[in-house]
């Protein structure tokens, strides 16, 4: 009992990192790149569902909407100001850039007087439920999470595997001159990754916002999210979901049964560990280069 | 000549989190310092010398806390440095600062490092976590008749003050600590630690937390449908518990030293200086903000003390042997000798009740 | 295969004036004009470095010129997005392959019609590539990058046919081929031409190909058109057949090779 | 044409790798003899390039050895390789593109370092002794192949043909005994590949270095081959002197193609 | 332009390669070391950071800027040096001694780190390196005995044969020495067959290896003189801020590290030093306006992370190849003085190749 206990929390956060990882594979499945703004624009998308509950009043669905679409807008923005003009350079500026992007969106939100460095939660209608199944408790919250990474991430899967514009996204981040020979629109479907990225990071924060508050730093989460990502193998986004399930349910065992101090090292192990395993990770495909 | 003191000027350095984790402190703090010091300067200021605030930010960075402290003590030359916030950040900053023989005043961080070993040029206000707890902890296991008491803390050095005063508290009542757990800073899921408390069957958990890991860690327990008698320390008391916990951190216990200043206070000059500073700051404010009202103003009145001749000696002679009466917020009795430059180990018990803060015993003797 | 050139109408689907193309500070192409007709097939000769690739890139808009100007259909395409000019119907086969790595065969062609609307006319293509490169549907699933050079070399082209484009630029499409798949290739290029009344701009090292194939060619050195003229014309000059045809003197090479070895001791 | 040592430098054995359900190489038997030019001649896809990534060991053979004068390299780590004395050219290119021609030739250099890291860091006497000396040869392989204008130039700005030279330049850096060169004339004109032959005469001869290579360009191949390996599909069909190659009718069937089958053009043969 | 004239090889292998950079060069040592003389307290203080951080960033621009290994977790090797430092002089150790041992344990420990990149690249070695960086500050965290665990440790000023550097003068000298010769040792190795193997991994690890360099060694060896220099670094900041205490090598101070190089300018040494007075010059020089702006973005917490962020991305944008890469088209500019042309250091369209295959 215990033990299933812990499982069904650990699947539950195991979903959260997931969910965040869904971010950080759809931005490099589709550029190649890494963002560690991911995080940061969660906390925005968090931030953006406050303002519209709070500030306009509008009714959750409705609010929860609206983040989405102004997060996606966002997204637009950010990749047509900062990432278009250095599209093409080594993936690795754009990482920096992204790291400099987190930077100033945590700056700028706590610039603001009176809510920058204030901790909120985010009223949504199933806060602090909980069913009870035979004993084990759910929670209604965690629920929700785990629903909604299932259907994200079936989501885009089949975006990324059967439509023309998720190939041509992965044809533009594997070689980007032939994508532009080929006539593939590389800035728009640019735009479109960092857009679908704002929004999935939107709806990551505000299914975070109940159970991780919404304040400046929580995108620091993210830092969990690297782990699942790679364990999982960090093109895939089935194996987003994997890695998440596995951090997470080994930091809630390791947490009950390990000695203090490996709950929050468990993760960073299983990455070495998987690393030297399985250096792809469960899902990663096995890359060689043919000379 | 004294650095920091001109004719018509003195100059007090801070170093506070601007823009770091707990850059909300930071801000209410050095918020509340300039409060008290305009009000200074609006009465003719300390011996006819207007007083002048250098603001740092650390980040909550020990090496930018050094960097900051050098910036202080030998650009900017301030007299003293006082309220500077965070541990770590006290201990990277002070030997930059005792070298040039400058005082460090009254640090926002409630570590027994502040005042021990005694130092002539190191002096702190508060109740470390560590004398919290050991008094309060002993008190609470009585009332509720608790036979097993264990503890949550944050893996850091605050958290270890906390568990360290528990584990001094119990052992003066013959017990010792059930189950010891711990989370990293920013942890947001604390189901494996509430299991094993849960598991062990404890009535009185410690928490050695800091604001969202409190209300997590309660709201976990409270799912899992387990009610033990929480208590916190000082740095648990703020009203952001109540605001953001709800229901579930309701009859949660805390350590405190200082009230934290309803707007609607029932208290009259609370209320009165609340309003004020919400009027001059467009701001609630909160216990850091009494923290560095409070700082400055002892620092006032113990620079006037000191005479026309504001030297460091002149101040530290003038500084053992003080003497603060209460003040509207409620602080006990604090004096400084030459051999004690803690000001008290004092604290109140409060709890929450219906979603706020209430005073729930007077100051507990050791 | 060239006496019985197609109806080449006098107008340019291609026009390049005085353009100059620039890699930082080396100039690679100084004050480049040209044209191509419309359904003609036309090459450009030029050894190594002296700014082939750099032509057909500033054409499809990878690299932006300098000066001049570059005309398709009559619109100015000079510095534009180069996806918008593939939509326009220019398709460009690159030097050194550049497939995807990563996606199968068949969605490197998929790729390659990323343009068109019509999924009947691409799946027909798609038969058609099959049947010119039989490897190609025999490896479909596999992935791009595994394949060997020349394979490589057959989806690049491949790849362009899908796009159905009114000009195709091949930069050197026989590289790393076989005998036999290079004739096939260059007949695959005229049957194109004639068949659909695709337009070519052909760069080839292989000049006795290039200069059998195409109608019309241009003589590149030093970035600089020094010499341009029907194929079959220029087949005839001296120049030509010395340097790029292989038709040369005994003497002039003899020398050089002894002049080699005095440096090497 | 230098007169040939029958002793065998490099022996394959009935090699084989399958990537898959792809059957790359299989049964391939052949000997590279101490002196000559071997050519390995086939369609795409035939797998020579493949047979080279086993010599180099950046394959594993499914079946089969490989042994380098005598010795079995299939148990070699593939870095050990070039210290054997095996150097190759790539059939993509693939130079260190951000740095100088020069630097990518000190490279080729590397296995015959004489100096551990902490002569390096401190750049002692017999650092710089060897350094000075790799430089020496260096420059004497920029003289061989031309070179002298590229020297500084970075290598990601060069013309296709002129990377092929530096390939080929890194390679005979290392002083190798057998040259593996995976279509060198490929991307090359007429000229250039005339130039090719030259070389690689000159390598031969002058060098005294064995070399194996893959290559398209009939003319090139019959001029500059001592003995050509046919495959087809990943197998040997077969062996023997350029012209017996040619002639070979499945040869012709599946490489050349009918037309050019009859005889290479006239200039071709030396 | 300057030509220069070659006649020997020695003249390529030489550091300084004419008489301009003798003369440049020599003054700014000689600045340097009068230093003391001329710069008050305050700004001496800082050179001492800089020059700590400096050589710091001089390891992880060999392994990032040269080998092309990313560490995101380089905070852990200037921890182990720091608390190596911090335990051994404890133990009453003399300075050199302690700093030998303690970067000879950093290098170990960068031997482990670069385990997994034998195996992984990109990314991957990325979140293997943070992973380690945050299992080893738990260590810190944990092993109380030695480090102190979260109470902290002090540290004593540099003591060695009865010489003790306990002012901020004496200390600036003892760094200042340690970095010229960490300069020197870089520069040396990277005009060495072994400098060449590392770039020669970065560009294609392939042919690097067809060359007859062994990846795993040379790896290894990236990491292990990138991490002794960690340590080295981490050794003299264990002096300069004299307390210690885990949180101080955390993931923030490795992406610090990382930023530094970058903004520096990957792949020169100058760029170690740029990157690093822009790390220690940039707060202080913010601190420093923050006054004269209007009262509600001046004295707005957060917005040193706005302006350190907004810097990070206008480099990225505007000059990728960071302080350096900027220093040399301004050096280029001055120099063709009336000929330079616009349009020279122009970006190019550039595009993005997959970097999973390498
Ligand atoms: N990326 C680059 N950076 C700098 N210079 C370049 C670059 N690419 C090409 N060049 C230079 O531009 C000139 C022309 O190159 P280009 O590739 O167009 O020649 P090419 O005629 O196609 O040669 P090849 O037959 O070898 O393919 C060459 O001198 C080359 O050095
Ligand atoms: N790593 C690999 N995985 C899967 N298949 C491979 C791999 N390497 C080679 N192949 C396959 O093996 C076959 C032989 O390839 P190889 O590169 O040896 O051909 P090649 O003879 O060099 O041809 P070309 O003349 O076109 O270069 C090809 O069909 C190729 O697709
Ligand atoms: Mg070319
Ligand atoms: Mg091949």
């Amino acid at each position: 009992m215990q033990f299933l206990q812990l499982f069904i929390s650990g699947i539950a956060q195991g979903c959260i990192y997931g969910l965040i990882a869904l971010g950080f594979v759809l931005i490099y499945k589709a550029t190649e790149t890494v963002s560690f703004a991911q995080g940061e624009l969660m906390m925005l998308g968090a931030f953006f569902g406050l303002a519209a509950m709070g500030g306009l009043g509008f009714p959750f669905w409705l609010a929860v909407l609206s983040a989405i679409g102004a997060m996606a807008l966002f997204g637009l923005v950010l990749e047509k100001v900062v990432i278009r003009p250095i599209l093409g350079q080594p993936a690795f500026s754009i990482v920096m850039l992204t790291i400099g992007i987190g930077y100033v969106a945590r700056g700028l939100v706590t610039m603001i007087p009176g809510i920058g460095t204030e901790t909120r939660t985010l009223p949504v209608p199933y806060k602090d439920q909980a069913w009870n199944v035979g004993g084990l408790v759910l929670n209604v919250e965690q629920m929700v999470v785990i629903a909604a990474t299932a259907l994200l991430c079936a989501l885009l899967y089949a975006v990324f595997r059967y439509s023309k514009v998720g190939l041509a996204m992965q044809a533009a981040s594997q070689n980007q001159l032939a994508a532009y020979y080929m006539g593939i629109p590389v800035k728009r479907l640019n735009s479109l990754a960092w857009a679908l990225a704002a929004g999935v990071a939107a709806i990551a924060g505000l299914l975070l916002a109940p159970i991780t508050f919404v304040h400046a730093n929580m995108g620091f989460i993210g830092l969990k999210a690297f782990p699942a990502a790679v364990v999982g193998g960090f093109g895939s986004l089935p194996g987003a979901i994997a890695g998440g399930l596995v951090i997470g349910v080994v930091e809630s065992l390791s947490g009950f049964y390990l000695p203090e101090g490996f709950k929050d090292t468990a993760p960073y192990i299983v990455v070495l560990v998987m690393l030297v395993v399985l250096p792809n990770g469960l899902f990663g495909e096995k890359l060689r280069k043919k000379v | 000549q004294q650095q920091g003191v001109s004719k018509s000027e003195i100059l007090i350095g801070t170093i506070q989190d601007l823009s770091g984790p707990i850059a909300a402190f930071g801000k209410q703090a050095r918020m509340g310092m300039q409060l008290r010091v305009d009000e200074i300067n609006e009465q003719g200021g300390i011996q006819g010398r207007r007083l002048k605030l250098a603001v740092e930010d650390s980040a909550y960075d020990p090496k930018k806390a050094v960097l900051a402290a050098q910036k202080l003590v030998n650009q900017d030359k301030v007299f003293l440095i006082a309220g500077h916030i965070g541990t770590a950040q006290n201990m990277a900053a002070m030997p930059v600062q005792f070298e040039k023989n400058i005082i460090n005043f009254m640090p926002i961080t409630a570590a027994r490092e502040m005042y021990e070993p005694l130092h002539r040029l190191k002096y702190s206000f508060a109740a470390t976590y560590y004398d919290q707890i050991r008094t309060a902890l002993p008190k609470l296991v009585k009332e509720k008749n608790a036979k097993k008491v264990c503890t949550l803390y944050q893996d850091d050095d605050f958290g270890l003050e906390v568990q360290r005063g528990a584990e001094a508290g119990l052992k003066a009542v013959g017990m010792d600590v059930g189950e010891k757990t711990t989370y990293k800073r920013g942890a947001t899921d604390f189901s494996s630690q509430v299991a094993k408390l849960k598991a062990s069957g404890c009535e009185v958990v410690v928490l050695g937390t800091i604001i969202r890991e409190t209300i997590g860690a309660i709201a976990e327990a409270r799912k899992t449908g387990y009610n033990p008698t929480f208590l916190g320390s000082s740095a648990a008391y703020t009203d952001l518990i109540h605001k953001l916990g709800g229901k579930a951190v309701d009859g949660l216990y805390a350590t405190m030293t200082v009230q934290h200043p309803y707007l609607d206070e029932a208290s009259q000059p609370i209320r009165f200086w609340a309003t004020k500073y919400k009027t001059k700051f467009n701001e609630d404010p909160t216990v850091f903000s009494v923290y560095g009202y409070s700082i400055v103003d002892q620092f006032a009145r113990v620079a006037q003390k000191a005479g026309p001749n504001l030297t460091t000696d002149s101040f530290i002679k003038a500084m053992d042997g003080m003497t603060f009466e209460p003040d509207i917020f409620g602080s006990p009795i604090s004096t400084y000798t030459a051999t004690k430059h803690l000001g008290n180990e004092l604290s109140r018990l409060s709890q929450i009740q219906d979603g706020r803060w209430k005073v729930v015993s007077d100051y507990v003797r050791p | 295969m060239t006496s019985n050139p197609p109806a080449v109408s006098d107008l340019p689907v291609l026009r390049l004036s005085n353009v100059e193309s620039a890699y930082g500070p080396i100039k690679a192409i100084r004050g480049v004009s040209l044209q191509v007709r419309r359904g003609e097939i036309a090459t450009v000769l030029g050894a190594n470095g002296a700014g082939k690739t750099t032509i057909l890139k500033t054409i499809s808009g990878i690299l932006d010129p300098r000066k001049g100007s570059i005309a398709f259909k009559g619109e100015d395409i000079t510095a534009r997005d180069p996806a918008w000019i593939v939509q326009e119907g220019l398709c460009h086969v690159p030097e050194g392959r550049e497939v995807f790595p990563l996606l199968s065969v068949r969605d490197n062609l998929l790729m390659g019609a990323y343009t068109r609307r019509d999924r009947d006319g691409v799946a027909r293509d798609l038969e058609a590539v099959y049947r010119y490169f039989p490897v190609l549907k025999e490896r479909a699933t596999q992935d791009a990058g595994l394949l060997s050079g020349g394979q490589q070399q057959m989806l690049a082209i491949s790849r362009a046919l899908m796009a159905a484009p009114h000009l195709i630029l091949l930069d050197e499409p026989s590289l790393g081929l076989s005998p036999k798949l290079t004739r096939e290739i260059f007949e695959i290029v005229v049957r194109i031409n004639r068949e659909r009344g695709t337009t070519l701009l052909l760069v080839e090292q292989n000049a006795n190909m290039a200069l059998a194939t195409a109608d019309y060619g241009y003589v590149l050195e030093n970035g600089r058109i020094v010499m341009e003229d029907t194929c079959a014309r220029l087949r005839e000059k001296e120049d030509i057949k010395e340097f790029y045809l292989g038709v040369k003197e005994a003497g002039v090479r003899g020398e050089r090779r002894w002049k080699k070895k005095k440096t090497w001791r | 044409m230098p007169t040939q040592t029958t002793d065998t430098l490099l022996s394959a054995r009935h090699l084989g790798v399958r990537f898959g359900g792809v059957l790359a190489v299989n049964d391939v038997s052949f000997d590279v003899r101490r002196g000559e030019v071997l050519t390995l001649i086939g369609p795409n896809g035939a797998g020579k390039t493949t047979v080279f990534n086993l010599i180099s060991r950046i394959y594993n053979p499914t079946t089969g050895s490989i042994a380098f004068e005598g010795r079995p390299l299939t148990r070699q780590p593939p870095h050990r390789i070039a210290a054997l004395g095996i150097a190759r050219t790539f059939q993509n290119i693939e130079l260190f593109e951000h740095a100088s021609v020069l630097h990518n030739l000190l490279v080729g250099r590397h296995t015959h370092r004489r100096t551990g890291v902490l002569h390096d860091m401190l750049f002692t006497r017999s650092a710089r002794a060897a350094e000075v000396e790799a430089r020496e040869k260096v420059e004497r392989v920029i003289d061989l192949l031309d070179l002298q204008h590229h020297r500084d130039a970075t290598v990601a700005g060069l013309p296709y043909g002129v990377r092929k030279v530096v390939e080929l330049a890194r390679a005979l850096c290392t002083e190798p005994k057998l040259l593996l060169l995976d279509e060198p004339s490929s991307g090359l004109n007429v000229e250039e590949t005339g130039d090719m032959a030259f070389w690689i005469q000159d390598i031969r001869a002058e060098l005294g270095i064995t070399v194996l290579m893959v290559e398209h360009d009939m003319s090139l191949v019959s001029r500059v081959s001592d003995r050509v390996v046919a495959m087809n599909q990943g197998e040997v069909v077969a062996i023997g002197t350029p012209a017996q190659v040619q002639r070979d009718a499945r040869v012709v069937e599946a490489y050349l193609g009918p037309s050019e089958g009859v005889a290479p053009a006239p200039e071709a043969i030396r | 332009m300057r030509f220069v004239f070659k006649t020997t090889y020695e003249q390529d292998i030489r550091l300084a390669k004419h008489a301009g950079h003798v003369f440049w060069y020599g003054l700014l040592l000689v600045l340097l070391v009068a230093a003391p003389l001329l710069l008050p307290e305050y700004l001496l203080a800082q050179l001492t950071f800089i020059l700590i951080y400096g050589i710091v960033g001089l390891g992880l621009m060999l392994l990032a800027g040269f080998t092309g290994l990313f560490s995101i977790g380089h905070a852990a090797f200037f921890g182990v040096g720091a608390y190596a430092q911090a335990a051994l002089t404890g133990l009453g150790w003399p300075f050199p001694l302690a700093l030998a041992a303690g970067a000879a344990l950093s290098a170990a420990v960068g031997v482990v780190v670069g385990l997994p990149a034998l195996r992984v690249k990109g990314i991957y070695l990325g979140i293997a390196t943070l992973s380690f960086g945050f299992i080893v500050q738990e260590v810190f965290a944990r092993w109380e005995s030695v480090t102190g665990g979260n109470v902290g440790k002090s540290v004593g000023a540099v003591r060695m044969f009865g010489w003790t550097a306990d002012t901020a003068r004496s200390f600036y000298l003892v760094c200042l020495v340690l970095a010229v010769l960490a300069t020197l040792v870089c520069a040396n190795l990277l005009r060495s067959p072994t400098g060449r193997a590392f770039v020669a991994i970065r560009d294609s690890e392939i042919s690097a290896q067809s060359m007859g360099i062994h990846l795993a060694r040379y790896k290894t060896l990236s990491f292990a003189i990138s991490a002794a220099l960690a340590g080295v670094g981490g050794a003299l900041y264990a002096h300069q801020i004299r307390f210690l205490s885990p949180d101080q090598f955390d993931i923030v101070q490795s992406i610090d590290l990382l930023l530094m190089v970058v903004i520096g300018g990957l792949g020169s040494l100058h760029g170690a030093f740029l990157g690093a007075t822009f790390l220690i010059g940039l707060p202080q020089a913010i601190s420093g306006v923050k006054d004269y702006l209007p009262e509600a973005v001046g004295q707005a917490p957060g917005l040193k992370a706005v302006v350190y962020g907004g810097v990070l991305v206008a480099f990225v944008l505007f000059e990728p190849l960071g302080l350096y890469g900027r220093w040399v088209k301004v050096r280029t500019y001055l120099m063709l003085f009336p000929f330079y042309r616009r349009g020279m250091f122009r970006r190019q369209k550039a595009f993005q190749k997959s970097e999973r295959l390498r």
